[in-house]
């Protein structure tokens, strides 16, 4: 990975500072403790981590507004949970409950809040970068001033439907956030071997798109980025950002990591967004021991709550299977 | 009062319905490839651009997966778009959006996403366009649950579907067929929105059930008016939606003549004739004096040379040599 | 001498057959995404890349559209692709590719150019995989002239339908069940290639016919004997290959037995089961002693929850009662 | 347009110079002819004219080799002209006839020809490219010293298929030419209309593919610059040449030409890419007006033939209506 210097922490707000830190957090353990209830089989299907990259989806979301939206992919605990979608029903949902935020049926890779404007949830790489488009032009042709953040890996980048969508999106100049978290790797495949360019914002570029690169490990540049671009595509039009981040953990469950060397993964680890994020307020006195712990305390207890919710849902009766399938009349 | 009749042609009729929807809801919007300024690849939208402005008539590049997925994403969002494929060959370019996300959002949100989406496409032969421009694709269309399908295959349901699909809360595919854009016919003045489900019979008879739609409509009348000429009296049932089927208006009619021939261009196997075989078989078995019959397209991509496209298509010769053989069998 | 028997999955034997066509034909190669360095999303390929090398086992970028249609391309060309695409869901965005290349060219080129292609893909559910993962469309393919479609049921088939396959002039698609690449079996170590044309008989049985093929054919196998230990004795017939359906000898089972449940992955309106229903009645019509029955997946995108998914697919429970009702009923 | 000056044709072979503008000229009076032909009711279907943008074909097809291929589009007929197909067949294939290059299957919009690897003729706009890469992949596998030149319009531009392509063309170093013929408009939408970025060398740069503009009404400045690219192209990987044209005619026989200005038309006219080549070949004392009349007149006698030839064509059989859908055994 490039070395580039983290943004010192000196001068944030302290508050602020607890905030970002307690989000990566509470992804990490959460998702830690999916993959303890992953092998109980309490959830099931496919469970997508997203330990390590979560300074993406906290950076990013700190420019949202309520009435912004946001479109996912099956990696998507990170961006729910920063979103503010609550860990009891997310975990709810994985766990195939009529609580859960898409009532069980969607599981790890579906989440969906219409509260919170989250627009899933999307397992067909790429497939969910049209819609944020559409929603953008929605609110575009209501004169709403509202941005939708499309979230993707650099693997979507070969998909048809993402350059189509560069393409409409600055051609129409709808209010869209483009992230592109490249974590280096689409399931096995490494990113030279998939792109003839690797330079990601080079080919965004060639839309004529506002585009950039950012280190994707340090939360306060993510955070720095986005309010800088999100001044533009309020106003203007959209932008690409490339979070360069990496995944620690395997693609899936499923995958027994053939493709990459541990010594590759040991490297980045060095680079973990919340460790060196806390390093960094330490040293700025912006945290102390005890808030730290206080911190992982309070993590801890959110997550047991929402298993225990979890563990306490019910299953959506078999009888409603076909509901929804069309509108419920009068709705 | 309400009887005056006016002279349309189908084309007509489908611009006249997407004018009214239009002037009617100001979040409705069309869009697709050409038809803006071009006014359309069938001149349905001439001169709508002109009445409505480009940002209500939206020319889109060549990306039938972006601008149909730009559409589902609109749709979820507040606006209402029509979206325009040009024919249906080409639409398979956007199935990715139209199965995996305007089929399953509603359902996989588990209720909190629907998607009134309209998509508009040209379907069918007749018109010597050869293998990549004529297929007829409806029926097998209508095997996705979580879309609506619809065929007209008259010039009032032409005008009066379209302005009932803009208003249904869920995804409806809307086919027109090619073969009946000229034709031409008188309907009444005030006719408006028709249901978007139910079939019609369009002629009582008690010896014969014709059951089709789309294309297939006005061969199947015609049809029926030879054998009417001949002393058999054939009924005519419309289809008109192809999803939800009209399984009660199916049955009723077999009731009422116990044999069946079916009308359907698609190709036979696995065509919609194969379902609507199936029903009466699953519904009113006992009640059938003989086998169903189908009248179907042949098995092959639609050749060019205009003798080869006539024999690959249904024709009224063959409904009625059809329609004979079928009278002729013993229950 | 020949009887020797070893033991082995169905993805094992997915994986000898690609093997054992690469190592009788140099122009064989396997293109698709992640088929090389991480092994395949299903584990079929892996260990091929290390025997055969990245220019026969060629990881593609995620671009279903362009390396199939590559692989139609080279196809015409003189090598021998075979295609995999993970799963069939994401195959509609190869749609096109499939649909108006594959199928049309040779017809279309008046019998210059054919398409000697094997596109490979998983289908089915069964595994929690929610909407956009577990879809069964492989019936659905089968409405399409010009193109081939195998479902193999059995680990002989997984081995021996694909060897075939490969020396087919013409497009073939092989649907592997997800559901099924963990069952293990005993097939004889010198098994190899099986025509992909024409159906089998799996058990015979005089009282009733259970139609079925691909991911069914364990569940109707198991439904066959909890009906033997009844006193019910079922023969099961194995379709094998979807395009072209073997008429021939589905009549002759329903000559035999005259009752005829067929069971069916696809969602129930348009799957399979209805061409099969209309063969049924177009040629032997009068051999029936009672309504076909139909045994499908209900009409909804597949949800994540087990009881969910569970209630949704084809089971051996609703297997067993169909058939009790189909005995039920008099002829 | 851009005012590039013309390439001098002092220096020119006049055997070879004769050649180019013969070819050029023999695909303007073919079509001129054809209108006629469409208007007499002997041609059908879709009819997309070449004329004006002769000198791209006649000039790409300068560098090819017997072993290379090509695919086009729809608007083909001067490609298939100029890599050597006969006025007979093409003619013979757009009225319907057996004699014809596709047996009258495909019509103008789709013709084959095996023996000067002509692989169509493909009507859905950008589904061709992706078959050139194939077809070129199976080249380079095989050892063979061959090339794909592919056609298409800067229209395809917006397709997915098209970007999935040129990354996976590059990536794997295919040996293919991508031509594209920029003329302006796609039906009826201009370039600015439809692209964010109009430079359209610029994107397939962000594919490190080596990309060039060239103008696309000087047939030498085409030739020259193809020879080059060839060069890189046989050795080292694809290349991307824009020529920029225009055409003359409508989009096809039913555009009305809303779209733009007949001042435009009239403007583009002046560089008339036969009409300048002739006056340059004058200028250099290559051409006397004798040799002019008696070259109007051998391609008038060509085209005579041609339709004499598909006059006294018959219709093929339609008992062979099936053939073809499936390679015939033994082929
Ligand atoms: C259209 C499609 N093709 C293939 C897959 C299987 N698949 C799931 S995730 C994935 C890799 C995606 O990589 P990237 O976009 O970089 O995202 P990351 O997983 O690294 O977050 C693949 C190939 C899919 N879900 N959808
Ligand atoms: C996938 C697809 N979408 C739409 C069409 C209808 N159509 C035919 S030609 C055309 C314009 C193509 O423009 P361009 O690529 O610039 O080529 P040109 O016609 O200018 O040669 C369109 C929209 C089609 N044939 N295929
Ligand atoms: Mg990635
Ligand atoms: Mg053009």
């Amino acid at each position: 990975m490039t070395e580039t210097p983290l943004v010192p922490a000196t001068g944030l707000d302290r508050e602020h500072a607890h905030h970002l830190l307690r989000q990566m957090l509470l992804i990490r353990r959460f998702e830690e403790k999916c993959v303890e209830l992953y092998s109980a089989t309490k959830i099931r299907g496919f469970l997508h981590l997203y330990i390590g990259q979560e300074a993406v989806a906290v950076g990013v979301m700190q420019s949202l507004l309520p009435q912004d939206s946001v479109v996912a992919t099956y990696r998507e605990h990170g961006h729910a949970l920063a979103r503010g979608m609550t860990a009891r029903s997310i975990m709810a949902e994985m766990f195939g409950k009529v609580e859960g935020c898409s009532r069980g049926r969607g599981g790890s890779m579906h989440l969906f809040d219409a509260e919170t404007r989250f627009y899933g949830g999307n397992a067909i790489v790429g497939g969910g970068i049209p819609l944020a488009g559409g929603i953008a032009l929605a609110d575009r042709m209501l004169g709403r001033d509202a941005v939708a953040a499309c979230f993707f890996g650099e693997g979507a980048m070969a998909e048809g439907e993402f350059h189509e969508t560069m393409n409409l999106s600055e051609l129409w100049r709808l209010p869209v956030l483009f992230c592109c978290e490249n974590n280096l790797y689409a399931m096995g495949t490494a990113l030279w071997r998939s792109e003839s360019e690797t330079n990601l914002a080079v080919k965004t570029a060639a839309y004529e798109m506002p585009s950039w690169s950012v280190n994707g490990m340090d939360v306060l540049a993510v955070e720095d980025a986005v309010r800088r671009a999100m001044t533009l595509v309020r106003s203007n039009g959209p932008c690409f950002i490339e979070f360069q981040t990496y995944r620690f953990r395997a693609h899936s469950m499923y995958d027994p990591e053939l493709y990459r060397e541990k010594s590759e993964v040991e490297a980045w680890k060095q680079h973990d967004p919340i460790e060196t994020f806390r390093a960094r307020l330490v040293e700025a006195d912006l945290l102390t021991d005890d808030e730290l712990q206080a911190m992982e305390q309070s993590v801890a207890d959110e997550i047991e709550d929402s298993i225990a919710y979890a563990e306490a849902g019910t299953l959506e009766p078999v009888e409603d299977l076909e509901r929804f399938v069309y509108s419920e009349r009068g709705s | 009062m309400g009887t005056e009749m006016i002279k349309m042609t189908y084309r007509d009729a489908c611009r006249e319905a997407i004018r009214d929807a239009m002037q009617r809801d100001s979040r409705v919007f069309l869009m697709g490839e050409d038809v803006g300024m071009y006014g359309g690849c069938f001149a349905v939208s001439r001169g709508l651009l002109d009445e409505f402005g480009p940002e209500r008539i939206r020319d889109t590049p060549l990306s039938e997966g972006g601008f149909v997925g730009i559409g589902i994403g609109a749709a979820m969002n507040g606006v209402r778009p029509i979206v325009e494929i040009m024919t249906v060959n080409f639409s398979l370019l956007a199935l990715d959006q139209i199965l995996n996300n305007a089929a399953t959002l509603l359902h996989m949100s588990g209720g909190q996403f629907n998607v009134p989406v309209v998509i508009r496409m040209a379907t069918g032969g007749g018109r010597q366009l050869a293998a990549q421009h004529s297929h007829s694709l409806e029926g097998w269309y209508a095997h996705i649950p979580g879309i609506k399908i619809v065929a007209p295959g008259t010039i009032e349901d032409a005008r009066g579907m379209l302005l009932t699909a803009i208003e249904d809360p869920d995804p409806v595919l809307v086919f027109e067929a090619t073969a009946l854009y000229n034709m031409e016919g008188e309907i009444p003045a005030d006719s408006g929105a028709v249901p978007i489900e139910g079939a019609r019979v369009l002629r009582e008879g008690k010896d014969i059930s014709l059951i089709s739609y789309g294309s297939s409509i006005p061969k199947t009348r015609q049809a029926a008016e030879e054998l009417a000429a001949d002393g058999i009296d054939a009924e005519v049932l419309d289809l008109r939606a192809l999803r939800p089927l009209d399984t009660g208006a199916i049955l009723d009619t077999v009731r009422k003549t116990h044999r069946v021939v079916i009308v359907d261009e698609g190709w036979k196997s696995g065509s919609l004739s194969a379902e609507i075989t199936a029903r009466i078989v699953e519904g009113a078995f006992y009640e059938l004096d003989a086998p169903v019959a189908r009248v179907c397209t042949a098995e092959v991509p639609i050749p060019y040379a205009r003798h080869l496209e006539e024999a690959a298509l249904p024709s009224v010769e063959r409904i009625v040599s059809t329609v004979r053989e079928t009278l002729g069998t013993n229950g």
